[in-house]
């Protein structure tokens, strides 16, 4: 068994070791070892021109990223969490997003942009955020959310490799869990969405960290004899609709579960997504389970009714299932 | 065939068409059209039903001999 | 006597190895001592002890992985030397010291009662009086929205005519030709949805644990909504029906028992070549749209006598001999009785004939059944002083009604379908 | 060199000192048993700095702080129960449980806060004192930052601004040597940090951050001057935090004998020695300044727990002035 944090390292640590184009830089991604401990050790490996711990200038290393990527390099960057990244969306939006296009196709911006999001550590309002819908709103980038330890890294990879930038989101929840990873296995591709459970009366629509709550809400389910489908969508642009459309024409449900706010969210895309694809083949309302529209709050369980949890998505499945 | 005979199969008849009566207890001088509220189409499915029991044919123009049970009876009995 | 806990170091730490133990059983510490080292995520961290006294007891071994919140040994409070314990003999390295896992220790949570609701909807429930407690939230949560409280406050909405039903159950209903109207919703809000549909292929709703009862409240929704949602114009015609009789009497007396005709055959007939050229009449509301019906299928109101009423259609009404549409009716009428119609038929008509009997009153102003958009009434059969040929005669006439869907049809065409129904009445040879 | 200060000064100096390094140490130990949850960023090693300036500025001034901010809260004035009950969670907090640690906010008390964006408070505390200049008042605005948000655009985008516009900021850099877990030497180009603001036509001074007296003067004087010139000043505080960046790390980023060695320089200590070496104080008096201290603590540990929690169905409350729904 392997934990996720140690996934994306050992993905950090081939890319590091196969291609002398990749580098790693973020704040406290060396000494320090990475506020996730995602990169605890490879300093001592790979020394400190290809671990670079930045200054505290977000805009600045993504934007040099984005240079390094332009110049030839495989720039690997990490900003510590999605709020902070804040700083640095400037960049991303002008500079990395666009290159390609407004170049007329004579530059790529092959950068991987690695970030934790997500809330349930009780860090407050700010450091507790899912924007990665932000991201997933704009054309020219691409946006990973690994929900398990072999997309973690597996997708890491493969945002390496990737010739667009692409920004790779870690729920801060999921560093610690546990599960096989089988780096010799050819991994599934990564714009695809999966089926991670079978069901047959609704789809429970989610991934990230949420994803674990939409699975241990579909065992919930079945023990009130309602079998639900849990999609993980793991490429959030590009989105895989056809994955999410034909999974609900079998169940005629969907809950969408998204650690967003509500408002503007990824859910209200899917949301959408269905009512356009899949709306003579709905039996019931979409459910959307997201974030409450405020700030997270510290207090435990305030933060615990903010943020999506398995009792909501399990009353909103039974709402659509009509046994609510 | 005895009177008791006839009556029986001309309920049984009459149950097949209106299956709604159920046990409502028929009184042999009731108006089947006013009080069992049968119409034109209840009248010739049972003189059908009868002439399929018992080989009897009631012709329309002898429909007026047969609005109560009791006169269907006589009716029936007089030409089995 | 106080525990040492492992520590929680993070927050994302939910367990923890005991990396090393820098004291044993007996050795006294102060509050702020080192006394042991954890490995977490991010590296060997050195834990500090809060309490000063005597270490009695070491309850984990080196390299255990235990849950924060574990006891790790036991700190007496006096300051003494221990009870001398050997840490060897004494640390247990089974499992059974571990399930006080105290993940979520001293927070025993907030204690929330009563439904969810923000200060400004609190003041209009407060406003409106309206007991918070037994709103029914519709927001996030349950959560109790301004809207709750007013619409909790309003007496309860009219029944809108907009059926609720799911789009899926919608599209299985039409593909199997059910009725959604006359079935009950089991989902959000009563909506009907796919399982709805299905459970009503299976059972038709003349077959319900309380017919007349059940059948009474469908056709009483149904009334309902075509009484809320269509606008109805009625125009009436008296059509002599000498010949019509006269040329029944005829034939009936030279046909056997079994071929036997009803007048009400010959209106049925009547009423579906009429439509041949009034096609307007036969059609169907659909989506806010009169949708016109290729095949006419009259549908035969008829009133059972436990209470109800159904109009099953008699298909393709316009075809075939009238000695099969006799045969067909009287099946139709006798599987009616007998509760033993199929769906299809239930839900097929595309316009209805309803006849109030023979003895009946003289004219009805029948409602059209929907999504149907017309509906035709026969009054009673009665004999009246008529003219023919400029002569008084007693003649048997009888009223017929239409009445029809004014989005679709208008009194004009509806006057000229009664007018070609009444010539097809007077040459009844050729229905 | 001797202390010109009175005893009377020199205990209060003292006393919130010892309140705050208390007051963490209670922290931590609520901290490791889960009382105190999310991210907590100790003082200890810093009081001089947070005693020494919040003593030197005026009651009427504004305070824009960081999330390490427990000690400017304590000494403002907001009570260590509401910081306690904040920690926790709790609605008696004074942020109303919203914040945590990280946030403590006083509206009465012109305390606007700690701030978890690093550098994120600097454009705020430019805005505080446009709205003092522009509102004709003599309040300064002291802005606390450490030594890595000198690393971020907003940190140089506002000695510009604040230089350009004359603006009443004392920008007050708390240089622990460390960006969360990055040394001086790997984060900025220049260590001597105060090179950077006279760049922007900010002053800008240095001054020893273990001393509380030292700390005490050098702020009055900065202060006085942004309020009699109303143009920013930069003072830099030197000092040195003697526990992990939050609540615990591995702390693999330096060695244990230099924070060994470091904390033979507590602000503390240091100061109790001076003032019992010239005869200011007794130990009876230092005696009675803790046994107040625990006092204060054990209370505040009380207040917290005997707190309520906010309702969730109050969760969407201070989103908007008026709640929406």
């Amino acid at each position: 068994m392997t934990t996720y944090r140690d996934a994306v390292r050992t993905a950090l640590q081939t890319l590091l070791r196969e291609d002398d184009r990749v580098f790693l830089m973020g704040e406290d991604v060396g000494r320090y070892g990475g506020a996730y401990a995602v990169s605890k050790g490879l300093l001592e490996e790979f020394g400190e021109d290809r671990i670079r711990d930045t200054p505290l200038c977000e805009s600045t290393f993504v934007g040099a990223g984005i240079g390094a990527a332009l110049g030839g390099m495989r720039p690997i960057v990490e900003v510590m969490t999605v709020n902070f990244s804040l700083l640095a969306l400037d960049q991303v939006v002008n500079n990395a997003a666009v290159m390609r296009h407004m170049s007329g196709g004579q530059f790529q911006v092959p950068i991987a942009v690695r970030m934790a999001t997500g809330g349930g550590k009780q860090i407050a309002a700010q450091h507790s955020h899912s924007l990665e819908n932000w991201y997933a709103h704009i054309p020219g980038i691409k946006v990973l959310a690994p929900a398990t330890v072999q997309d973690a890294h597996d997708m890491l990879l493969a945002a390496v490799e990737d010739p667009d930038p692409v920004f790779v989101f870690e729920h801060q929840m999921l560093y610690g869990i546990e599960g096989e990873l089988d780096t010799t296995a050819t991994p599934l591709s990564p714009w695809k969405a999966v089926i991670r459970r079978s069901g047959t009366d609704v789809s429970l629509i989610a991934y990230g960290g949420s994803m674990h709550k939409a699975l241990s809400a579909a065992e919930e389910l079945d023990k009130g004899g309602i079998s639900a489908e849990v999609v993980d969508l793991r490429s959030l642009r590009p989105l895989d609709r056809d994955t999410i459309v034909d999974s609900v024409r079998r169940t005629h449900r969907a809950v969408v579960i998204d650690e967003a706010w509500k408002t503007g969210s990824l859910a209200s895309e899917i949301s959408a997504t269905l009512a356009e694809h899949a709306f003579y083949d709905l039996d019931a309302p979409i459910e959307r389970v997201c974030t409450l529209e405020v700030p997270i709050p510290y207090a435990k369980h305030l933060e615990e009714a903010a943020i999506p949890q398995v009792d909501r998505i399990v009353e909103a499945a039974r709402r659509s299932v009509g046994d609510g | 065939m005895t009177r008791e005979e006839i009556r029986a199969t001309l309920l049984k008849c009459l149950f097949d068409v209106a299956p709604e009566i159920g046990d409502e207890e028929i009184e042999s001088d009731m108006d089947l059209r006013d009080e069992l509220d049968l119409d034109s189409m209840d009248i010739l499915r049972w003189v059908q039903g009868i002439h399929k029991a018992l080989g009897v044919e009631i012709p329309e123009e002898d429909y007026g001999e047969i609005t109560t049970l009791g006169e269907t009876v006589d009716y029936v009995a007089a030409r089995v | 006597m106080a525990e040492f806990l492992m520590p929680s170091l993070g927050a994302d730490m939910t367990s923890g190895t005991l990396a090393k133990w820098r004291v044993t059983a007996g050795d006294t510490v102060k509050q702020g001592d080192i006394i042991a080292e954890v490995e977490t995520d991010k590296g060997i961290i050195e834990i500090e002890v809060f309490e000063s006294g005597a270490v009695q007891k070491l309850l984990v071994n080196e390299g255990e992985k235990v849950p924060v919140g574990t006891p790790l040994a036991e700190i007496g409070s006096g300051g003494g030397a221990g009870s001398g314990a050997d840490t060897g003999a004494d640390v247990d390295a089974g499992a059974d010291t571990r399930p006080g896992l105290i993940l979520s220790a001293g927070s025993s949570g907030p204690d929330l009662s009563g439904p969810m609701a923000s200060p400004a909807v609190r003041r209009k429930a407060h406003e409106l009086d309206v007991p918070l407690e037994r709103i029914r939230g519709s927001g996030e949560h349950g959560r109790v929205t301004l809207d709750d409280v007013r619409s909790a406050a309003r007496p309860p909405a009219k029944p809108c005519g907009r059926l609720r039903i799911s789009p899926y159950a919608r599209r299985i209903a039409e593909e199997r030709g059910i009725d959604v109207s006359s079935i009950r919703g089991s989902g959000p809000g009563g909506a009907i949805q796919a399982k709805d549909v299905s459970n009503a292929k299976a059972q038709p709703p003349l077959k319900p644990a309380s017919p007349a009862e059940r059948m009474q409240q469908v056709i009483a929704a149904a009334m309902t909504r075509a009484n809320d949602e269509i606008p109805h114009y009625y125009v009436e015609h008296t059509s002599d029906m000498g010949n019509a009789l006269t040329w029944l009497k005829q034939t009936n007396a030279s046909l056997g028992v079994n071929q036997r005709l009803v007048s009400g055959v010959l209106m049925l007939r009547a009423v579906a070549l009429a439509l041949r050229k009034h096609r307007k009449l036969n059609a169907t509301w659909q989506h806010g749209e009169a949708v016109p019906s290729e095949e006419i299928h009259v549908g035969l109101a008829i009133s059972l006598r436990g209470g109800g009423l159904v109009a099953p259609a008699v298909r393709n009404t316009d075809e075939g001999s009238l000695s099969d549409l006799m045969a067909r009716m009287t099946d139709l009428v006798a599987r009616a009785r007998a509760g033993t119609l199929r769906s299809s038929e239930i839900t097929s008509a595309t316009i209805t004939l309803t006849s109030l009997g023979e003895r009946g009153v003289e004219s009805v102003m029948p409602i059209i059944f929907p999504p149907q958009v017309a509906i035709v009434g026969c009054g009673a059969l009665v004999e009246r002083p008529w003219v023919v040929d400029g002569q008084i005669v007693a003649r048997p006439v009888m009223h017929v009604t239409l009445g029809a869907d004014h989005r679709v049809s208008n009194g004009h065409q509806g006057s000229r379908f009664l007018s070609a129904l009444d010539r097809l009445l007077q040459e009844p040879e050729k229905l | 060199m001797t202390l010109d200060i009175s005893r009377d000064h020199a205990l209060g100096l003292l006393r919130d000192m010892i309140r705050i390094r208390r007051l963490e140490e209670k922290s931590a130990e609520l901290y490791s048993k889960q009382k105190i949850r999310g991210f907590l960023h100790l003082y200890i090693g810093e009081e001089a700095v947070g005693v020494g300036a919040m003593h030197a500025l005026r009651g009427d001034d504004n305070i824009v702080a960081t999330y390490r901010e427990h000690g400017q809260a304590l000494v403002r004035g907001i009570p260590a129960g509401e910081i306690m009950a904040e920690m926790y969670g709790k609605a008696n907090g004074c942020s109303g449980g919203r914040g945590g640690s990280m946030h403590l906010f006083s509206a009465k008390r012109n305390f606007y806060g700690g701030h978890a964006i690093v550098g994120g408070g600097l454009p705020v505390a430019v805005g505080l004192a446009l709205a003092v200049k522009m509102k004709g008042e003599s309040r300064v605005t002291a802005c606390f930052f450490g030594d890595g948000a000198t690393d971020e655009g907003e940190f140089h985008e506002s000695l510009n601004l604040a230089a350009l516009w004359k603006l009443p900021v004392l920008f007050l850099c708390e240089n622990n040597e460390y960006a969360m877990g990055t040394a001086l030497s790997r984060h900025v180009s220049d260590e001597d940090i105060v090179n950077n603001p006279p760049g922007y036509g900010v002053p800008a001074d240095s001054v020893n951050g273990m001393d509380v007296v030292a700390v005490e003067r050098a702020v009055h004087n900065e202060a006085e001057l942004v309020r009699e010139t109303s143009k920013p000043r930069f003072l830099e505080l030197k000092t040195y935090r003697f526990r992990a960046h939050s609540m615990y790390d591995a702390e693999l980023y330096r060695s244990k004998e230099e924070v060994e060695e470091r904390k033979q320089d507590d602000p503390i200590s240091a100061f109790q020695s001076r003032l019992l070496g010239e005869g200011l104080i007794t130990q009876a008096d230092i005696d009675a300044i803790e046994d107040d201290a625990a006092k204060e603590i054990a209370e505040a540990v009380e207040f917290a727990e005997q707190g309520e929690w906010e309702p969730v169905e109050e969760i969407t409350r201070h989103t908007y002035a008026r709640d929406l729904s």
